[in-house]
């Protein structure tokens, strides 16, 4: 019984707890020290991560460390990181869209941080998970701390309200999750993994509806269609921190979920899911990529940008399973990179809660830096070379073409075409409209600007060079 | 008594929560139907578990941690519709379209 | 005999009670039909043989989980009030919905599930599979098939889904004070 | 990376260095507009000094290319590989036609940066953009692995687009969207199609001259050949894909109409024969009639808009369609002939154009408008843009002894050597766009020179920002083109023997099936 | 097929031929790039020096090739040498190559000595006009290019070295027209004059890629061996239509000649391009380049006559004009205008007779034909200079003010006179013994239609000319007023005119070597003798013709004193005829209403709305889809909820429907 390759989560939970002991006696301060004991707490996991890269688990059947779930692992904590600095001094001046109407002393950030923690721990348990009760807690772990963080600002009428519409669109999509997981073992007859590829190696109905369930139920995470409805609404009125979680952290872990399912125990399964993955992923792109484009809320907008890509995304299920991974593994990378840019470059425009595009006016001039990585950002998300995100589409792409599923990367292509036209607004509002008068921008300061360099750089150079995961 | 009743009975159980929490406007009666459908998956598990003979207590076992992850979910809930009644007088779902578009 | 004799009693108190669930315009009285279905599930639980998920659904759900949900009654509204009656364009919209969901999930359950008929994985009936002794040593066993594991997991959640809410309501007070 | 020629460095420099540049401008202050200038100036000049001094080695002193039947050695070529999961590999070499391509984008990139003299706002970003434009453009046209090509290709579009929405005149953002929208969409074609092709070849090789030596399929061929095709034949203006680039062009500043309707296109009509042609022979064979017919109703259709246009940009726009339309009627007829005349008018075109572009966005700074009715008699007060816009004006009307001719001279006798009567009358057809081409062009100058000088932008005397003729940079940038025109017309004959060697492997590939 | 080897000429020759292309090529440069803009002054000088140097060059060339190829006995009956040849770009093929190349053979080195020789006069005289001209030094760059162009398109051997300078010329001609760029006039017609060959130029390329694809070779005489028209005489579907490849291949060459030499109906160019500066009309549209039409098809006259119809075409296009252009000259009252229709009838009495007949009948109208040129360029240069005088010195160039002038001009008035006298064909001047040479021609030919209407054309020549002489000089002066202004006889312009008298006299003396050297078919020489015995009363006929028209003018205009131009009371038919036949309106119509109203204008409309259109379709499509998505996505939760479901439902349904 080796504990060691589960340092990392066993790090994670302690420094979800400690922020929790923190919040608690650090009363008077202004909860400064949880957000920097999170973060110190990340970096170790992180260290962690990468000191127990090689090391694999044994001897739990329901736990189990594995090379690939280092990957997951590392985007989990990365979300985990870019969050935590997205988040600092976000909830200094009060809760953002209401700020201004309400005197709102500080709130704790404690709170935040660990449920943050917590989700991200319920990741780390989902892709480790080697049976479907762990598998479903995972699921379940990093999902509820989101409706908290939704609704964090519970003064906001936004927040709440996506609160609330997570809460219920969650809470069907965990009863789908449930029924089919009842199917799944009643028809493997156990809750092992190993078990239930045994039962996918003789598809049954019942197996079959299970899964299907399944994907409708993880698919939710991924905001995928058909459920994807609650993706828009929820982003916009999230905190902008959260937003940023949702859409990397939680579409990875849906992905894990996705991936650990599909690409495990019924891998048997997926040939004969194909038509399900392609339309699903069909009519996630065409639904993200066309409504995107009538967007002016800078969260919402991209929202459906995260429901395209779902789209591509599920590209990965169409083809061989380790190539598969792997693609999706690389394009989660580079897609968190570049979505996290967005936000980032959206918090250069100012502390407050940013609602609409015309918050990047005329960036380029007054925050060229920013403007860039805003131009790299959604470049790379449209898929245009020499950036990250070209090669990201390219091997999910690749994935289905090796099948000869020529159809589905036509779609997916001139998808990856149309989405340009919405990806260029928030560039074209930052380089190309006229300025308008605006108090100066705040500095960002080495500091502050630290992260934006380091996403930049990861979104020029994983195109370059796309080393991992291998 | 056998299984396809129990699974009769439970999709029927399903099917109920589903229409509850499409038609029902208040957001406590909408988290009931929730429970329904949780519920109609919790006779699943025992059902499978009692006529499907594989590892029949694993069946059992998960629906108490089922009943434990919904319990936290409903402390969450609660916490939520607290929030909401601050800001909506009735927490009707209807009211809640704010966000659209 | 007796046994499908019960089994059809209870399974027609589920449906009805559930029926009265998410038709009753009043909000307190749906409630206490909810209390009913999950009196009538426990049963079935019994029925099934698993008395532990009947216990533990008595004592977590009927227990825990609605008093959860007759405090939010309370706390939202009076009691006695009515719900606006869900619209009939609404109501017409999501009876095939949910009967299709209803076609969905029995269509392969009945086919499928009576083809194997009882018995599945290996001899049907297994008396005491989910008697306390069996539930505890699975419960608590760290060795492989154990679910030692997901019982820590699930503390955790049941902590982050505390502190959620806690956040959540705390918020509302602006904040620790 | 030891032991590479000299050659070798210097080629894959001349794209490495305009990014390097861009970074240099970069951390440049932006109000010091007269040193980016000058940085940005004095890097196109070294560029283009580099690319020529190729030029010239690879003519007369470059390691003589073996062209075997089976395999083609590039000049300077290197490979290095660059993501090994996929087997791609950074292959960069030249052989004539993407160095005489390359020489024409290193000329106008200079004779770019030197028309950009008077951009005032934003200086830095527009000497950013088009360095990374240059580099894009010198990568793409020196990769012979596709995957490097798509990526460099692609580099062009993102400073397309903000160079012509930023720094555009008129429906500047439309025209930038609806540009880069469907040049993106070619793009995805072209990627379709080599994906296609990597995978029909094993997920071998992304290097184009292996997986030229494939045979692939021929049902494979008659699918994926269209799509790469057109994917291609988009960003190279074909009829009746065009409709970016009459807004496009209209749209753009000066330095990126040249850019894009000289050198940009080139890359499209480039891929068109470098990749569909060279590696999809029998495609090419089987769809060779439908698009001859479009390059042939394009040929007309350009010129007989461009008769009709009131504006210089778009007069010259729809002229561009129809001397593209000529590349492809060369590349369509699929012979050694046409083929090299394609070539030819893919560089000849591409001066001619660009000097066009230059001479309207120097006239626009003089006038204020670009409206053909709105000018005259400009002959008197600018007399060496006078003399210059009647020379590239008959330079595009394909006059003798100017860029224009020996490309459609060989163009059209390709046509006739076709294969069948329909290509030799739709050769004939074509042939009629250049009275068309005389009508327009000779329209657009005589409305712009000649005829009594219209008062309300009579010169001020001097040479300078309001009327006066050429200043000494706007000369220099007219001199080089209009050098580059007339030596091209008068002894293509160098070019032509060079082109025709780096034509004999696709020509082999043609004739195999 | 075998690449006939020619002659190469020995080295000494050779430079000449280079000096003669190079000294006008240099003048260019100088004028062009540097004198013409700093010392406008001299360059006039230079121009006419170097331009003189060339002549000189010219005839020592041809001196040379007399000596080297036309005395030696082997070379004679061809005659032809090749200079020098480049290749300057080859194609794949055995021996087709575009060259540069420089022939001599009779016809070339006649045009070569026109052109040098006319060319050095017109500079020299221009010296005279262009004076005030700011321009001038732009003018001498352009005549001097001009001049190199055209030598380069007299001296090809390659056809595609023809085009090469064909177009060149063209383009000379289309700037020289345009000259005065401020006048709207002269710049339309300058376009007209460039889009008008261009047109014709296309059927030309297009023919001689034709004609060059089936003899394997761009080399003229190649293209002339019988082997070629053997290649091409085959018949051609080409979407039902069938047609002899041979015709149609000599008829888009022959169409470059229609354009460039102004044949009917090709020819309203030519009147208008009198818009250009004098010596730009007395250079090229009287005598090199409108010639060039003549000399192209001249040049392919062994391919021509291998094909009968193709050389009816030749002549009735020829003959069609010259009556044509005669009867509208009669009614024209501009100076220049006057000129350029007898220019035209001229041109088309030299193109008819290229195409009177095949074999040695035809060899007599090919060697007449090229004597008219020969005559032609001297009395018709002598003719605008003279005009040239005239309208500098009346500033203006109609006839209806004009009149008197034979005192304050009387160099001018003899000279007009010789010239006069020259083109109505009375003997001894030069325009009897080449039109005499045409007439007989045909005779001999059997075409008796043609005869009349040659002779006809004879007196209307006669007529016109000397309306313009008798309403120029006779008659009383229509303004006195003006007459202390009128600028005098200025000897640098009268020495050229005289200069070119002299041959408008003389040439007629020149015939006999004419018409032994100037030959199509070298096979040919020995049969000459004898045919045109029995005509001897041709000349007679001739003559009578234009004393005729001479007599029917000078009653007309000197004792009826009949005003020229249209009155009220004019008869319709002279209207018809002073309009043009209204010929300049129908093409008016077909450019303007058919070419772009017709055609372009709704192609242009297309090009916006539909193929545009169909982009933005395809936008406001998506918009649309766009639009209903966003509805859908109304902020309530329970609609988002069945959609789901019934998303879930239908992804099942179709996961068990797909086998």
């Amino acid at each position: 019984m080796n504990t060691f390759p589960v340092l990392p989560d066993l790090l994670l939970l302690a420094t979800g707890v400690a922020v929790l002991v923190a919040d608690a006696r650090a009363r008077d301060e202004d909860g400064k020290i949880c957000g920097r004991l999170a973060a110190i707490g990340t970096v170790c996991v992180l260290a962690a991560l990468l000191f127990t890269r090689s090391s694999v688990s044994g001897g739990w059947s329901t736990y189990a460390v594995t090379p690939q779930g280092f990957w997951w692992r590392l985007i989990f904590t990365l979300a985990l990181f870019f969050t935590q600095i997205l988040s600092a001094g976000y909830f200094d001046n009060g809760p953002d869209s209401v700020g201004a109407r309400h005197a709102v002393p500080p709130q704790s950030p404690g709170a935040f941080h660990a449920l943050l923690l917590f989700c991200v721990l319920g990741m780390f348990v989902l892709v480790s998970a080697r049976e479907l009760l762990t598998f479903f807690l995972g699921l379940e772990l990093a999902t509820l701390p989101l409706f908290a963080l939704a609704g964090f600002q519970s003064r906001s009428g936004e927040s709440v309200e996506a609160a609330s519409k997570l809460m219920v669109m969650a809470g069907m999509a965990t009863a789908l999750n449930l029924f089919g997981l009842s199917l799944l073992y009643g028809a493997a007859g156990n809750l092992s993994f190993d078990g239930l590829a045994l039962a996918a190696s003789r598809p049954s109905r019942l197996l079959e509806l299970g899964a299907l369930l399944l994907f409708g139920g993880i698919g939710f995470k991924i905001s995928l269609v058909p459920l994807q409805m609650w993706a828009p609404d929820v982003y916009e009125g999230a905190p902008t921190p959260v937003t940023a979680f949702l859409s990397v952290g939680s579409k990875a872990a849906g992905l894990a979920a996705m991936a650990a399912l599909f690409f495990g125990p019924l891998d048997a399964l997926r040939l004969g899911f194909y038509p399900v993955f392609a339309v699903a992923a069909v009519a996630s792109m065409v639904a993200g990529n066309l409504g995107a484009m009538r967007q002016h809320n800078a969260r919402r907008f991209m929202a459906y940008s995260s429901i395209a890509q779902a789209g591509y995304f599920l590209l990965a299920f169409t083809g061989d399973s380790a190539r598969g991974q792997s693609a999706l593994l690389f394009n989660l990378f580079v897609y968190g990179a570049a979505t996290l840019a967005f936000f980032f470059a959206l918090r250069a425009t100012g502390p407050k809660r940013v609602e609409e595009m015309g918050a990047f006016r005329d960036l380029s001039r007054e925050k060229p830096g920013a403007a860039l990585l805003l131009l790299l950002s959604m470049f790379s998300l449209a898929g245009i070379p020499p950036l990250a995100g070209f090669l990201g589409k390219f091997q999910l792409f690749s994935v289905a073409m090796r099948e000869k599923h020529y159809a589905l990367v036509f779609i997916a292509v001139a998808n990856s075409v149309l989405s340009l036209y919405y990806y260029l607004r928030p560039v074209k509002e930052a380089y190309v409209a006229n300025p308008e008068f605006r108090p100066p921008l705040p500095r960002l300061g080495f500091a502050g600007s630290l992260p934006l360099w380091i996403l930049a750089l990861a979104v020029v150079l994983l195109g370059l060079w796309p080393g991992f995961p291998r | 008594m056998n299984l396809p009743a129990c699974l009769l009975l439970s999709s029927a159980l399903f099917a109920l929560g589903v229409y509850g929490l499409l038609t029902r406007r208040n957001l406590i009666a909408v988290l009931m139907s929730l429970e329904l459908m949780v519920n109609a998956a919790l006779i699943n598990f025992t059902a499978f578990a009692r006529f499907g003979g594989g590892d029949a207590t694993a069946g059992a076992v998960f629906p108490l941690f089922v009943m434990a992850v919904t319990a936290g979910e409903m402390a969450l809930a609660l916490g939520i519709v607290m929030a909401l009644q601050r800001w909506r007088s009735r927490i009707d779902v209807d009211e809640l379209n704010r966000l659209h578009g | 005999m007796i046994r499908d004799a019960l089994f059809y009693a209870v399974a027609a108190g589920i449906l009805i009670s559930a029926t009265a669930v998410v038709t009753l315009r009043n909000l307190f009285h749906s409630a206490l039909a909810l209390l009913a279905t999950l009196f009538a599930s426990a049963a079935l639980f019994l029925l099934l043989g698993a008395e532990m998920t009947a216990l533990a659904q008595v004592l977590v759900y009927i227990g825990g989980i609605l008093i959860f949900v007759l405090y939010a009654v309370f706390l939202t509204m009076d009691v006695g009030s009515k719900m606006s009656a869900a619209g009939k364009f609404k109501a017409a919209l999501a009876l095939p919905v949910a009967a299709a969901v209803f076609a969905l999930l029995a269509g392969p359950g009945w086919r499928g599930a009576s083809v194997m008929g009882g018995g599945i994985h290996g001899s049907p009936v297994q008396e005491g599979f989910a008697s306390l002794r069996a539930l505890g040593s699975r419960l608590l066993d760290p060795g492989a098939n154990g679910f030692i594991v997901p019982f820590e997991i699930v503390s955790v959640l049941l902590l982050a889904a505390l502190v959620g809410a806690l956040a959540v309501v705390r918020g509302l007070d602006g904040g620790k004070d | 990376m030891n032991g590479f020629a000299l050659e070798t460095w210097v080629l894959n420099l001349t794209w490495i260095f305009p990014l390097g540049m861009a970074l240099l401008l970069a951390v440049i202050p932006s109000g010091s507009k007269r040193v980016i200038r000058g940085i940005a100036t004095v890097a196109a000049g070294i560029n283009l000094l580099a690319t020529a001094w190729l030029t010239l080695r690879f003519c007369w002193a470059g390691p003589a290319p073996d062209f075997g039947a089976t395999r083609t050695e590039l000049a300077f070529a290197v490979k290095v590989p660059w993501i090994p999961s996929l087997r791609a590999g950074y292959y960069t070499g030249v052989d004539a036609i993407s160095m005489f391509l390359m020489l024409l984008a290193a000329i106008i990139v200079f004779c770019g940066t030197l028309a950009s003299w008077r951009i005032e706002t934003r200086v830095k970003e527009f000497f950013i953009l088009l360095q990374v434009l240059a580099a894009g453009t010198f990568g793409s046209f020196m990769s012979f692995d596709l995957l490097a090509f798509f990526f460099f290709n692609e580099l062009t579009l993102i400073p397309t687009y903000l160079l012509i929405a930023m720094f555009g005149s008129g429906r500047k953002e439309y025209s930038a969207m609806k540009l880069t929208m469907i040049l993106l969409g070619g793009s995805g074609l072209v990627l379709i199609g080599f994906l296609g092709v990597y995978f029909e070849a094993g997920a071998k090789t992304f290097d184009l001259l292996e997986l030229a030596q494939m045979h692939f399929d021929p049902s494979f061929q008659r699918w994926a050949f269209p799509a790469v095709f057109l994917g291609f034949a988009v960003l190279g203006n074909l009829f009746p894909f065009h409709i970016w680039s009459p807004d496009g062009h209209a749209a753009a500043p000066t330095a990126v109409s040249m850019f894009l309707a000289g050198v940009h296109m080139k890359i499209g009509s480039y891929g068109c024969l470098r990749m569909a042609i060279y590696l999809l022979p029998e495609g090419a064979h089987f769809w060779a009639g439908p698009f001859f017919a479009l390059a042939v109703a394009g040929a007309l259709w350009g010129a007989l808009a461009a008769v009709r246009q009131t504006d210089l940009k778009y007069m010259n726009a729809y002229s561009s369609v129809s001397h593209c339309a000529l590349v492809f009627l060369g590349l369509c007829a699929l012979n050694a002939t046409a083929l090299r005349g394609a070539v030819l008018q893919m560089v000849s075109h591409g001066l001619i154009t660009a000097a066009f572009f230059c001479l309207i966005g120097m006239i626009y700074e003089r006038t204020h408008t670009r409206i053909i009715a709105e000018m005259g008699g400009l002959m008197r007060s600018m007399p060496f843009l006078g003399v210059a816009m009647v020379i590239v004006g008959f330079a595009g009307l394909g006059l003798p002894g100017l860029a224009g001719f020996p490309s459609e001279l060989n163009i059209f006798l390709g046509g006739f050597l076709g294969s069948s009567p329909a290509i030799r009358a739709g050769t004939f057809l074509a042939i009629g766009s250049i009275v068309v081409a005389a009508v327009y062009l000779l329209r657009g100058v005589n409305a712009v020179l000649h005829g009594p000088p219209r008062l309300s932008h009579a010169p001020t005397g001097g040479q300078g920002r309001a009327g006066g003729d050429a200043t000494l940079v706007e000369k220099i940038a007219l001199l080089v083109l209009l050098l580059g025109i007339i030596g091209m017309g008068l002894l293509p004959g160098w070019m032509v023997s060079r082109i025709d060697e780096s034509l004999i492997p696709i020509l082999n590939n043609l004739n195999r099936g | 097929m075998d690449n006939l080897s020619l002659y190469g000429i020995s080295g000494p020759t050779r430079l000449w031929a280079y000096a003669v292309l190079g000294l006008p090529l240099l003048s260019f440069l100088l004028n062009g790039l540097w004198l013409g803009r700093k010392h406008s002054g001299a360059s006039g000088w230079v121009a006419t020096g170097l331009m003189g140097l060339s002549f000189a060059a010219a005839i020592a060339l041809a001196l040379g090739w007399r000596s080297e190829v036309l005395e030696r006995p082997s070379l004679f009956p061809q005659a032809a040498a090749l200079a020098f040849e480049h290749v300057w770009m080859p194609f794949p093929g055995p021996a087709l190559a575009a060259k540069f190349s420089f022939y001599l053979d009779p016809i070339s080195v006649m045009m070569i000595l026109i052109v040098t020789g006319i060319s050095f006069l017109v500079h020299l005289y221009s010296i005279g006009t262009m004076r005030e001209d700011r321009g001038r030094g732009r003018f001498f760059a352009l005549l001097s290019f001009f001049t190199f162009t055209m030598l380069g398109l007299v001296s090809a051997h390659n056809i595609v070295q023809t085009f090469f300078f064909w177009e060149l010329v063209g383009a000379a001609s289309y700037l020289l027209i345009g000259f005065w760029y401020e006048k709207p006039a002269a710049v339309a017609a300058g376009k007209k004059a460039f889009v008008i060959t261009r047109l014709a130029d296309a059927f030309f390329l297009a023919g001689l890629l034709l004609v060059g694809l089936h003899a394997q070779s761009f080399d003229i005489s190649n293209l002339n061996a019988a082997s070629t028209a053997d290649a091409l005489n085959h018949s051609v579907v080409v979407g039902g239509i069938s047609f002899n490849l041979l015709f149609a291949a000599c008829l888009c060459l022959f169409a470059g000649a229609w354009g460039k030499s102004a044949m009917f109906p090709l020819h309203v160019w030519l009147p208008d391009a009198m818009e250009g500066p004098t010596p730009v009309s007395a250079l090229i549209h009287s005598a090199t380049m409108v010639v060039a039409g003549v000399y192209l098809t001249a040049r392919f006259f062994p391919l021509f006559s291998a094909c009968e119809s193709m050389l009816r075409v030749v002549e009735a296009t020829g003959l069609i004009t010259a009556l044509f252009a005669a009867v509208v000259a009669c009614a024209q009252t501009d100076l220049k205008r006057i000129l350029a229709f007898s220019t035209l009838s001229q041109l088309g009495t030299m193109m008819f007779a290229l195409g009177l007949g095949s074999g040695e009948a035809g060899a007599l109208g090919y060697s007449a034909s090229m004597f008219h040129v020969f005559t032609h360029a001297f009395f018709k240069c002598l003719l605008f200079l003279s005009a040239g005088v005239i309208i500098h010195a009346v500033h203006g160039q109609d006839l209806k003010d004009m009149g008197g002038l034979r005192g304050r001009l009387p160099w001018t008035y003899a000279l007009t006179l010789i010239a006069c006298l020259a083109i109505a064909g009375v003997w001894p001047f030069a325009g009897f013994f080449s039109k005499d040479e045409i007439l007989l021609a045909t005779l001999v030919n059997g075409r008796p239609f043609a005869f009349t209407a040659a002779l006809l054309t004879g007196g209307i020549t006669a007529f016109y000319m000397f309306r313009y002489f008798f309403l120029v000089f006779h008659g009383s002066r229509k303004d006195d007023s003006q007459s202390d202004d009128v600028h005098g006889e200025s000897a640098i312009m009268v020495i050229p005119m005289v200069v070119l008298a002299i041959p408008s006299v003389l040439a007629g003396l020149a015939k006999g070597v004419f018409l032994s050297t100037v030959r199509p078919f070298p096979a040919l020489a020995e049969a000459e003798p004898g045919v045109s015995s029995g005509f001897g009363w041709v000349p007679f006929a001739a003559l009578g013709m234009a004393a005729f028209g001479i007599a029917a003018s000078y009653v007309l205009y000197v004792r009826k004193r009949t005003a020229p131009g249209e009155s009220p009371s004019s008869p319709v038919w002279h209207r018809i005829v002073a309009r043009k036949f209204y010929l300049d309106e129908a093409w008016m119509f077909l450019a303007r209403r058919v070419a772009i109203g017709g055609v372009s204008r709704p192609l242009a409309w297309a090009e916006k709305k539909i193929v545009n259109g169909l982009f933005d379709l395809t936008t406001f499509f998506i918009r649309a889809i766009s639009v209903l998505l966003s509805w859908a996505q109304n902020g309530r939760l329970q609609f988002y909820s069945g959609l789901s479901l019934v998303g879930l439902c239908l992804l099942y349904l179709l996961e068990r429907g797909s086998p």
